[in-house]
């Protein structure tokens, strides 16, 4: 089997980028041509727009153990589909901020704007994810053994139940 | 005559046009309501109107479509049918809507949590605030507020929002009341907390889709893909990373949708406390997209549209 | 399945970084990947060839090729598996060159994520399925939008060819920028000399319809069947009567009416004919003046038209056109000055712009070709042009050069020595840029031989004194401040999209840069297209173009329309949304969202409520995909199960 | 406006050589009911020389005084002067960097505070008392008295700064004055420089360039330039003579800070405004206006 399970043990990190095809995917192309130095630990997706990303793909990639999402798309206003990523911004930011009740962090999802001729920008935008989700670590599993000691129940969470639970 | 007999009477008098309506008949016991088809002057007579009537029985109205059904409605409910009708999911031609104003209904998992098993329910009534219960052959008398429904102690429309028919008097708002929420209480708990709270809470779930199959707003029926797993968003594994996927789809279809009727979580053999997700949920898109589901028909998803300049979200450079 | 997977060396762009063979050795452990194999060059000519021969050899029935972006080649591999017998689209391409070599160092790590983008390839096209082009008529008309030179270029270049062509204007002539202009650089001659017979053989070519003072609406359709609505703005004048004999424009009483074509430095009759070599030479009455349509009283023009052509109830008309592909030539505007406080923020009479200017030169402008300045109609003897108004300017948001200014300045400084002998010219420069045959001995000539005073700095100030404008700037040549007693003052103002362009590209579903110009399909490649299939670009409104690159433009535009309609049929592409009958709900979501209109709300034949796909108007983004929660209407070749497969691929699903 | 109350810093020159500016300022705020608190134990914003010097000393200086305003439990303080302002919004803006600010706690007895804002005070009757205040308190308006307004460098700039009307063609005096019934010719050099840098260095170029001005109003007929600014007036007014010399002119321009001129025409006491404090004898233009 291809080495994927064991990526920790090259100092890398899970990241995984959703761009779309007009802008950010050219914006990568566009820095790999001007050869800008980027960290390896990122895996691209190639998607026609930002609006064809499902927020699901983001969670499931989460869930998975991924230790970070980078979603890029056309600058608001740019969309090659016009109205693409306007959709995207309010599927996405929703995400991003639903995030934290599930315990996930919601800093290892990340969602911006590179278009294709902002190579120095895309250059830029890899490295501070890449080395953000590095300083977070790797995320934590479902797969991760519970300690059955701690009482969770949501009562023994809260420790009280004044105003009748959720 | 009283809000019952009203309610019968509307109902007695639109029956002939309709296919069926709906409402709640007693189920086992005085404290348990099942849902009432009634098709007949008969059937109608078995209505009830109380505190037992807990279930939304909007939940039913989307594979009725079609047919002329009418529904009879808490406030609660009312909202899902408001949210239904403006996702086209039902026509409003084909159906009669009977409300009245709820005084909210009993949560029989806060019950149970005070009284232990509820096996032998001689009788159940709501006088005032107050709920007399005749159990195992002894007499308590419970604050309503204890037992009820976590919804109801902040409900701010007691009263069904849309109707054809409107049995009774109209019901006052509650004022919630002071303190932290439990999701308040909850986002005072670390990320890894809560990541450990939900991996516990997703061993226990056990994937029976009760919460699905409750929720009004859930409507791919059998193409959910928890079941069709076409697209494979989730596998059929019951292991808590599946089962959580599982819930987090859940919350994301119902992101601007969710009426917050509770049904998921009462709905839970498993009393896993699914209602933290969808107040986020609500919490999230209200303040996004200033929009609260189920009280506009003619309202568009706030997830179907967009401004070209969103003042609430901060733009990501 | 049997998958074959190559991977490219690409001589040593890949290679060099990434251990291509152990590439190929792991990817051949992927589920059903039957041959994995690398080449030099897969591209080439022999590497095609191999793979042709590798698909018949192992009975493949998908393909990867790891090289470079799929933006380069995949279509250049599509068309080799289709040559040997497969579908096009069971094909997947992984990014190894520009996503991997170009931009790690590390030839380990490189090729740990060589060959986890070629797992999501493998997991991707496992995914797959073949789809199939529909083939669809071509409507054979083109339709320019915009009659300016470019715009009168790529009319006629594509009548010519014996394409019928539609012509819409929103002025009442056609002619653009050019037909204001006296001389053009770098030759000095006169601008309507070249450009006037060309206006005429469009309005006497038997292909070409002209709509003047008419708008784009509304597009609907797709490339070879665009349904356009055009609006014909209400002129009260009938036109098909119109002689363009301009008697009535002699007895109109309403004289102050603002006059466009002249820049508003004069005035006309609220019926006008812009001027005389006008096309369509037709009398238009401007309702905001005339008297009849503003107080009810006057009529004079009705009274004197000999064919009783004017009609003062007329009302916008609305026609529909179908067209097979569309030019844009949309031009430009001039940027408002009026932002420079310091240079009079539009409140000195004497401080004009260009395009004013040249009215000033031109014989059939209002003044008669003799340079007379605006505020006491006195003869100038100082004339100062400042260059880079509103051009490579960011604080004013006009960080891009207009490209011609330098050359029309150098001219209007010569036509200023040649109309008045005496006078003496300043320029104020950034640099000078003149990158154009005969451009810079042009300037030259400007500064050499009629003494135009070219001084390198900006103009800080200008203000009245007396009757004349006190000119203050930075001479940074030599380093001093310079102050200029001037008579007249010419702000060479940079260009700006055409006003409503913003509106014009969400109609045509085309995109505009930050500056408002409308994209080209690639910058160098695709000067002319746009991302739009049948949308084609000429002239200004892509970018700032003098007269010979718009004439270019306006024929390379022309030319792309007619290699689209040499085709009988065109094939449309595969990848869009499709419905998934029997899961639909009918909740119409995806119809909602669908920017093109592409969903209709239909029906089963049990009369459910079904979303409907119209292949050929899906443009394949995939909006409509996110909203339904079933995964009813899916988007070929980046399907759910595709995307997650790749998402899976390198987050395998945890197990426990 | 009743019992508006601001924190007011008058700065140096307010207590010296434009004693007229601070004093009419004063007087006019009150009469519009806004009680200026003079800044509690200020000391000097360090002007021009200290910045040259030492940026971070340059920031303590307004630092502390900005820290005087919050203990004063406000958040805005006001200034008449163009040069104290620019230097406690330097201040206020350096701080915002965590490294400065240490700089410039180290250099203080108390921490300089993040949240206060300073203005001027023409922007401060612009944009919190407002026009329609300013016109209702109007009595004596003057529309025979015809003036321009000079607002110097600094007023407007660095436009980013000082985030205050048009930089190069501002308005807000002319707005002011125009309310008060006074006529305000548009004046083209509102914005040129007085040379009040070069006034000791090189006299010749600070004479020009208080020369150029001055020409230019005469020649616009004005009876007299209005200012916002201590260094302005005092080139224009103070070296009116010099300047004269140096140019061979005649001009007997009075040069009014705009406050004079507001309170003039809400009828308030020439004493309270200090006119008698100016070097160029305002009366005779004033009597020609119908001021008494």
């Amino acid at each position: 089997m291809p080495p994927s399970n064991d990526l920790k043990d090259g100092g890398e990190l899970r990241i995984i980028g959703f761009l779309c095809n007009w802008c950010s995917y050219s914006g990568a192309d566009a820095a790999g041509v001007a050869r800008l130095e980027q960290p390896t630990d990122l895996r691209i997706i190639r998607t026609p727009c930002t609006g064809r990303i499902d927020p699901l793909f983001i969670l499931r990639a989460l869930i998975n153990g991924a230790d970070g999402v980078l979603v890029s798309g056309c600058h608001p206003g740019d969309c090659h589909y016009v109205e693409g990523n306007f959709h995207a911004r309010r599927r996405l930011e929703t995400l991003k901020r639903i995030l934290p009740i599930s315990g996930i962090d919601p800093e290892r999802f990340k969602y911006t704007w590179v278009s294709a001729s902002e190579s120095g920008r895309w250059q830029e935008t890899v490295r501070e994810f890449t080395a953000k989700i590095h300083a977070l670590g790797p995320a934590p599993r479902m797969t991760d053994v519970v300690s059955r000691s701690k009482d969770l129940s949501l009562e023994g969470l809260l420790l009280q139940d004044e105003n009748g639970g959720a | 005559m009283n809000v019952l007999e009203t309610m019968k009477k509307c109902i007695r008098e639109a029956l002939p046009d309709l296919d069926m309506v709906m409402g709640w008949e007693q189920g086992f016991d005085t404290l348990h309501a099942t849902p009432l088809f009634m098709e007949t002057a008969e059937d109608v007579d078995r209505l009830i109107l109380g505190p037992t009537c807990v279930q939304s029985l909007a939940v039913h109205l989307p594979s009725l479509k079609g047919k002329k059904i009418g529904v009879v409605v808490k406030g609660c409910d009312s909202r899902a049918v408001v949210q239904l009708l403006s996702e086209n999911l039902l026509n409003r031609e084909n159906l009669v809507i009977f409300g009245f104003g709820c005084d909210g209904v009993v949560s029989l998992s806060r019950l149970k949590k005070k009284l232990g098993a509820l096996d032998f329910i001689e009788s159940a009534e709501k006088k005032d605030d107050r709920l007399c219960i005749e159990i195992n052959g002894e007499q308590q008398d419970l604050p309503f507020d204890d037992i009820c429904a976590p919804k109801c102690l902040t409900c701010s429309r007691p009263n069904a929002i849309i109707s054809d028919h409107f049995a009774g008097p109209q019901r006052t708002p509650r004022i919630p009341a002071k303190g932290k929420t439990a999701l308040e209480k909850f986002e005072e708990k670390s990320l890894p907390e809560r990541f450990d709270f939900w991996k516990a809470q997703m061993q226990r779930c056990v994937r029976c889709y009760a919460c699905r199959d409750s929720c009004p707003m859930c409507v791919c029926r059998d193409h959910c893909v928890a079941v069709s797993r076409n697209p494979h968003f989730v596998s059929q594994e019951a292991t808590a990373s599946e089962n959580f996927m599982f819930q987090l789809i859940h919350v994301m279809h119902l992101a601007g949708r969710c009426v917050s009727c509770g049904e998921c979580e009462r709905a839970c053999p498993m009393d896993i406390p699914l209602g933290l997700l969808r107040a986020k949920s609500t919490e999230v898109t209200s303040a996004l997209f200033n929009q609260e589901a189920g009280l506009d028909q003619e309202a568009v998803l706030p997830l179907l549209s967009f401004n070209i300049e969103e003042e609430t979200i901060e733009e990501h450079d | 399945m049997h998958i074959g997977v190559f991977v490219c060396h690409c001589g040593s762009n890949i290679s060099g970084t990434v251990d291509c063979p152990q590439t190929a050795k792991a990817a051949g452990e992927f589920p059903d990947v039957v041959y994995s194999t690398d080449e030099m060059y897969t591209c080439s000519e022999p590497g095609q060839e191999s793979i042709i021969r590798a698909i018949k050899e192992h009975n493949l029935d998908g393909v990867v090729v790891a090289s470079c972006s799929p933006r380069m080649h995949e279509a250049t591999f599509r068309r080799t598996v289709e040559r040997a017998g497969l579908n096009p689209y069971m094909f997947e391409m992984a990014n190894i060159r520009e996503h991997v070599s170009w931009v790690g160092r590390d030839k380990a790590l490189n090729t740990r994520k060589a060959i986890d983008l070629i797992g999501m390839a493998v997991a991707k096209l496992r995914n797959g399925t073949p789809l199939f082009s529909e083939r669809f008529n071509v409507t054979r008309k083109l339709m320019v939008i915009g009659g300016g030179v470019a715009g009168i270029q790529a009319a006629l270049d594509a009548a010519d060819s014996g394409i019928e062509v539609v012509l819409v204007e929103r002025e009442t002539t056609i002619g653009g920028k050019m037909a204001k202009l006296d001389k053009t650089f770098p030759t000095i001659d006169c601008s309507s000399c070249v450009l006037g017979p060309k206006m005429v053989e469009v309005a006497q070519h038997p292909k070409i319809t002209l709509y003047a003072a008419s708008e784009v609406d509304n597009v609907s359709g797709y490339v070879g069947n665009f349904t356009v609505q055009v609006r014909k703005r209400a002129v009260y004048v009938d036109w098909d009567a119109c002689t363009g004999c301009g008697l009535c424009t002699e007895k109109c009483p309403s004289r102050k009416t603002p006059d466009p074509f002249n820049e508003l430095i004069a005035t006309t009759t609220a019926i006008n004919i812009p001027f005389p070599q006008a096309i369509p030479k037709k009398a238009t009455i401007n309702p905001d003046y005339c008297l009849q349509l503003t107080k009810g009283k006057c009529g004079v023009c009705a009274k004197v038209c000999p064919v009783g052509c004017i009609d003062f109830e007329q009302q916008d008309k609305i026609e529909e056109v179908q067209v097979g592909a569309i030019v844009v030539a949309t031009g430009y505007d001039l940027f408002d000055y009026s932002v420079y406080k310091q240079y009079g923020a539009g409140k000195l009479p004497d401080v004009i712009t260009s395009l004013q200017y040249e009215r000033l030169l031109n014989a059939s402008g209002p003044t008669g070709g003799h340079v007379l300045r605006p505020s006491d109609g006195a003869e100038p003897k100082h004339v100062v042009f400042i260059q880079c108004v509103g051009s490579r300017d960011k604080s004013k948001g006009r960080a891009y050069c207009s490209s011609f200014c330098c050359m029309y300045t150098a001219k209007q400084a010569i036509l200023t020595k040649s109309h008045l002998p005496d006078s003496q010219s300043y320029v104020f420069y950034m640099d000078i840029r003149s990158p154009g045959k005969g451009y810079d001995e042009f300037t030259r000539r400007t500064q050499e031989l009629y003494g135009a005073q070219y001084i390198r700095g900006r103009v800080s100030s200008i203000h009245q004194h007396g009757s004349s404008l006190v000119v203050r700037g930075a001479d940074t040549l030599a380093g001093m401040q310079v102050e200029i007693k001037a008579d007249l003052v010419v702000l060479a103002v940079g260009i700006e999209p055409s006003r409503n362009s913003q509106k014009l590209a969400a109609t045509l579903h085309i995109s505009a840069d930050t500056d408002g110009f409308f994209m080209e399909g690639h910058p160098k490649l695709k000067p002319v297209e746009t991302n739009t299939a049948g949308v084609f670009l000429a002239g200004c409104c892509q970018g700032p173009r003098d007269i010979p690159t718009s004439v270019s433009m306006g024929s390379a535009a022309a030319a792309k329309a007619m290699v689209l309609f040499s085709n009988e049929q065109l094939e449309s592409d595969p990848q869009v949304a499709t419905v998934n009958a029997t899961r639909c709900v009918g909740c119409y979501k995806c119809v909602k969202t669908c920017p093109f209109g592409a969903i209709l709300e239909s029906e089963d034949r049990w009369k459910n409520p079904k979303a409907e796909v119209l292949p050929t108007i899906c443009k394949g983004c995939g909006i409509c995909s996110v909203t339904c929660p079933h995964g009813a209407i899916q988007l070929n070749h980046f399907t759910d199960n595709q995307l997650l497969a790749e998402v899976n691929a390198i987050c395998p699903l945890p197990t426990i | 406006m009743n019992n508006t109350v601001i924190a007011y810093y008058p700065g140096c020159s307010g207590k010296g050589s434009s004693a007229e500016y601070d004093l009419s300022t004063r007087t006019v705020l009150r009469h519009l009911g806004v009680d200026a608190l003079e800044v509690e134990n200020w000391s000097c914003c360090g002007s021009s020389p200290a910045h040259a010097v030492d940026h971070v000393l340059s920031a303590a200086l307004s630092g502390r005084n900005l820290a005087r305003v919050r203990s004063m439990g406000h958040d805005l303080v006001t200034t008449p002067c163009p040069s104290c302002l620019s230097n406690l919004k330097n201040a206020a803006h350096a701080v915002r960097d965590d490294d400065v600010r240490a700089k410039v706690n180290s250099l203080l007895d108390e921490e300089c505070p993040t949240d206060v804002e300073a203005i001027s005070t023409l922007q401060f009757f612009l944009e919190q008392v407002g026009l329609d205040t300013i016109q209702e308190a109007v009595v004596n308006p003057m529309p025979t008295l015809r003036v321009v307004c000079y607002y110097g460098c600094l007023t407007t700039r660095p436009p980013k700064l000082m985030c205050f009307d048009d930089p190069e063609n501002p308005m807000s005096m002319d707005n002011i004055l125009e309310c008060c019934g006074i006529e305000v010719i548009p004046f083209p050099l509102k914005v040129d420089c007085c040379g009040a840098a070069f006034g000791m260095p090189r006299n010749d170029i600070s004479s020009r360039l208080s020369g150029n001005i001055l020409n230019m109003a005469s020649e616009l007929e004005a009876d007299a330039v209005v200012v916002a600014c201590p260094l302005c007036q005092m080139n224009l007014d103070l070296r009116q003579n010099q300047v004269n010399k140096a140019c061979g002119t005649h001009h007997q321009m009075p040069i009014f800070y705009f406050t004079q001129l507001m309170g003039l025409s809400m009828g308030l006491s020439k004493k309270n405004l200090g006119l008698s404090k100016l070097a160029v004898n305002p009366e005779p233009c004033l009597a020609r206006a119908g001021v008494r």
